[in-house]
């Protein structure tokens, strides 16, 4: 059998571009490139892609438009979310609330507003790798600002209940900020009737253009963020500077492409994930670091005993496919969202995240288990009786 | 960031190690620290080294020194197990500066299968 | 004679991008669509092509490309070298210097920074524009940080003289930003030779992509900032967020490009602006913002007596032209740089800014020079003989 | 952000305003103020406006107000000028809010001109 050059499994590290969100892309560039700013014709003109873009984006979250702001991805939008909010309230109080197994984008945030003089509640998830509602409305004081939940984990494809937590916040009159840069354009999500104040999305993530973004800021009046960067009048102060036209356009394009395939590339994404832990659940040890009856099925990430990580990473070559996330996927560190959700550390190091897409196909997904069932065989057949 | 962190020759030993494995009747010696387990084995005619194997739990650097040693030690004088240094296994294998550690403990692996070899004579 | 349908004399807006910038964007699109920071084979091709394309922008400053801290734009660049010089230096000192002519970009950032307690020194520019030395030198105190001076000015084209203003804050070791987002790509910048510890610079003003610039950050060890983004571990902690493959690699193309184009290019816009500003100068009460000799060729301002603004830029259609910056187009009030220049609020309101690129054609010019003289003299016609 | 500013009737009357000019002998209004310069003549015969023009100094509205009121003007009667109000030239126009006072000043020179017709009859 002809083994393939690369079988690309990091879907939840980013998404290749779609071919229609580059050409969309490719003609905005070469007929609207003016500055959307510009009162001229040229201006106007770029100003009708960005409307339209917005449109789009606004049709899949079911939101009015002018909620978004464009950014340059969800890291930006998560932090001006977070310091955004936590800053514009600190005169109301300090003390604010995520989870130990959000992205790198959100703790770190948090982390610096510690250093700040905020006071940060740290919420542990449950076996399920969840936070209850009933744990969440234990976490919040008289003085809680702002909680910042993800709603679909990038490591473990965990699905948080963002309703029903947004549901707490509004009771305590708390902001809710939720980092959705893994569902949105994959999962439906309405914003109409999701209790959620903020919401962080990035275009690359689905099948859109890398270094853009957007935050939702709902126009309920408690929900008032200050700017991260100042400079130009451009969205309304909150985030200035030139509007980058084609690649906003270049989001619009994803989302409405994403609105029409999410229902069959859920099913068909289910099977795919299906396919692949049947093929590898029969390994001695092996474990789904995740939930596959409620978690998203573009995700399976498994661990095994006694197996080193970044051995088995390489013995899976020629799959590109993850040890955590991407961002820190250079340090050896074991993952602290699998720390978290109880996993020791040795298990932890040994995990691996298979991610799909759109261009997975069930071959590819055979192909995966039969590497992956090799590997650990070989390394532990390498490996001293003592620990294999 | 990411270039390759594995040169040419860390891939090859890693992906096809000819050495790993057992052997029959031999001294041995065992490390496990750093969060790697190793155990070296030598049989020996005379003042020479016949045959060496290894068994590596460990990234693909300790997989890949661990191979590297035992070629290298095939058919040589027992006398040299005790010289070893780890430095140009360190450049051979183009090693991180982080995992000196490892092969640090390699090392020691490498001078313990030394004195099992003489503990056995 | 045909009246065109559109001329784009906005450059300084914003330009197009080249089409061998959108062809290697589309390219890497398409090969190499990975996470950089993936440790993976893909990855790894992405990291080459990021590799590259800061090899490509070093090159065309003069720098070890290790320099160049990836960003969304000169807005981006300018907030992080500013509020980043300033944050990690307040404990030294608070004060701060620019000038009353930069962009908002960064005027608002050292508003920012007033209203957090920072004391800045505005500086006024001399009758031709720029600042002197000695009048720098002069406004330095013993607790001064921080000095931003941009290199070419957006509205008028004056030329900062960067050498000499650097030379000035290295003797008083005083870190000295520069924004160069008019200047990158148009005239050599050899940041070997100049005394700069930072350099903003952002692709969509030299013909790259919209949605991306970058920072340089010299590796003295004087020069650190802090971030303004927190998350994962890219580009060392100073600026997270998936890197943009595809806009970095097409901002390493139009830097390459206009290495090559550079010397032509500015004899060129030489030409264009006489061409221009002989076509109009005889206009009563005509008169350049800007310098004609020294100044970067590529923009004219033009301002006229006694012709309301708003007015002229609709009866210059279909010119695409500014009146101020772009992003300040929106407003009707007058520009604060022609006012900080000695211009009064009628002078600066009529100001209209043509600025010139490579599409740019002698017939584009004629016919501006055509557009503007029946412009103001349609418009003195209509207005009552106290004010024409 | 920016959308079209200016409505079509805007561009029409800014492009192209036919009541742009002076009257002989006519009774003239004339304001300044607001940044703008406004004058509205009119020739009057009985009690009905004969021709009216303008001469304006300020932005497209007002230019394209001043041409829209001139239009509306000439053949009615003189007494209308009086009661002039400035709501439909908002709306046939789209002015921006923030131009409210500028249409404003408008308003207060068709009062005069009606004036000065009176004064003058
Ligand atoms: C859950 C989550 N949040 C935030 C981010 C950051 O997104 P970006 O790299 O586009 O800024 C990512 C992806 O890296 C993510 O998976
Ligand atoms: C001098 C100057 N600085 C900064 C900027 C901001 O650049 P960007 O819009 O790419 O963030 C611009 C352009 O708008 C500029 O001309």
């Amino acid at each position: 059998m002809k083994q393939p050059d690369n079988v690309y499994l990091d879907y939840a590290a980013t998404t290749p571009a779609d071919e229609r969100v580059i050409a969309r892309m490719q003609e905005v560039q070469t007929t609207s490139f003016a500055n959307p700013s510009s009162s001229h014709a040229a201006g106007r003109q770029s100003m009708e892609v960005v409307t339209n873009a917005a449109r789009q984006l606004g049709a899949l979250l079911n939101i009015d438009p002018d909620a978004l702001l464009w950014t340059s991805g969800a890291t930006e939008s998560n932090n001006l979310a977070i310091l955004g909010a936590a800053r514009h309230r600190a005169h109301r109080g300090k003390h604010l609330v995520t989870m130990r197994t959000e992205h790198k984008a959100v703790v770190d945030v948090f982390k610096a507003l510690e250093k700040q003089g905020f006071a940060v509640t740290w919420l542990s998830p449950g076996d399920d790798g969840r936070v209850l509602p009933e744990v969440l409305a234990d976490a919040l004081r008289d003085d809680t600002q702002l909680v910042s939940i993800m709603h679909i984990n990038n490591e473990t494809g965990i699905v948080q209940d963002i309703g029903s937590l947004g549901r707490v916040c509004r009771e305590h009159d708390v902001l809710f900020h939720v980092d959705a840069a893994q569902s949105v354009g994959k999962v439906h999500l309405d914003l109409q009737a999701l209790p959620v104040d903020l919401l962080s999305l990035t275009g690359h993530k689905f099948y859109g253009p890398k270094g853009i973004g957007a935050l939702y800021v709902s126009a309920s009046p408690g929900t008032h963020i200050e700017p991260l960067l100042w400079g130009g009048g451009q969205q309304r102060r909150l985030r200035p500077g030139t509007l980058p036209v084609e690649l906003i356009a270049g989001l619009g394009a994803a989302a409405e492409i994403s609105a029409a395939l999410m229902d069959d590339e859920y099913s068909r994404l289910t099977a795919l994930r299906a396919s692949l832990w049947e093929g590898i659940c029969a390994i001695d040890g092996v474990h789904a670091n995740g939930d596959l009856n409620n978690g998203y099925p573009g995700i399976l990430n498994v661990g095994v005993d006694n197996v080193e990580g970044e051995s088995l990473l390489l013995a899976l070559e020629p799959l590109c496919v993850a040890t955590g996330s991407a961002c820190n996927s250079q340090s050896q560190e074991p993952s602290y969202v699998l720390r978290a959700m109880g996993r020791s550390d040795l298990q932890a190091q040994s995990a691996i995240r298979f991610s799909f897409g759109r261009q997975t196909a069930p071959a590819d997904v055979e192909f995966a288990a039969r590497t992956y069932r090799s590997a650990v065989e070989r390394l532990r057949s390498i490996a001293p009786e003592a620990v294999a | 960031m990411s270039s390759d962190p594995y040169n040419a020759m860390v891939r090859e030993y890693f992906a096809d190690p000819q050495h790993a494995g057992d052997l029959e009747g031999a001294a041995t010696g065992y490390f496990s620290d750093q969060g790697m387990h190793i155990r070296l084995a030598a049989t020996v005619s005379g003042e020479r080294i016949t045959s060496m194997r290894f068994r590596a739990w460990g990234c693909p650097h300790v997989i890949a020194a661990a191979e590297a040693i035992c070629r290298q030690y095939e058919g040589r004088p027992v006398a040299a197990l005790e010289e070893f240094t780890s430095d140009h296994i360190m450049q051979d294998l183009a090693v991180p500066i982080e995992k000196t550690g490892r092969i640090l403990v390699l090392e020691d692996t490498v001078r313990s299968l030394g004195q099992a070899i003489r503990d056995s004579a």
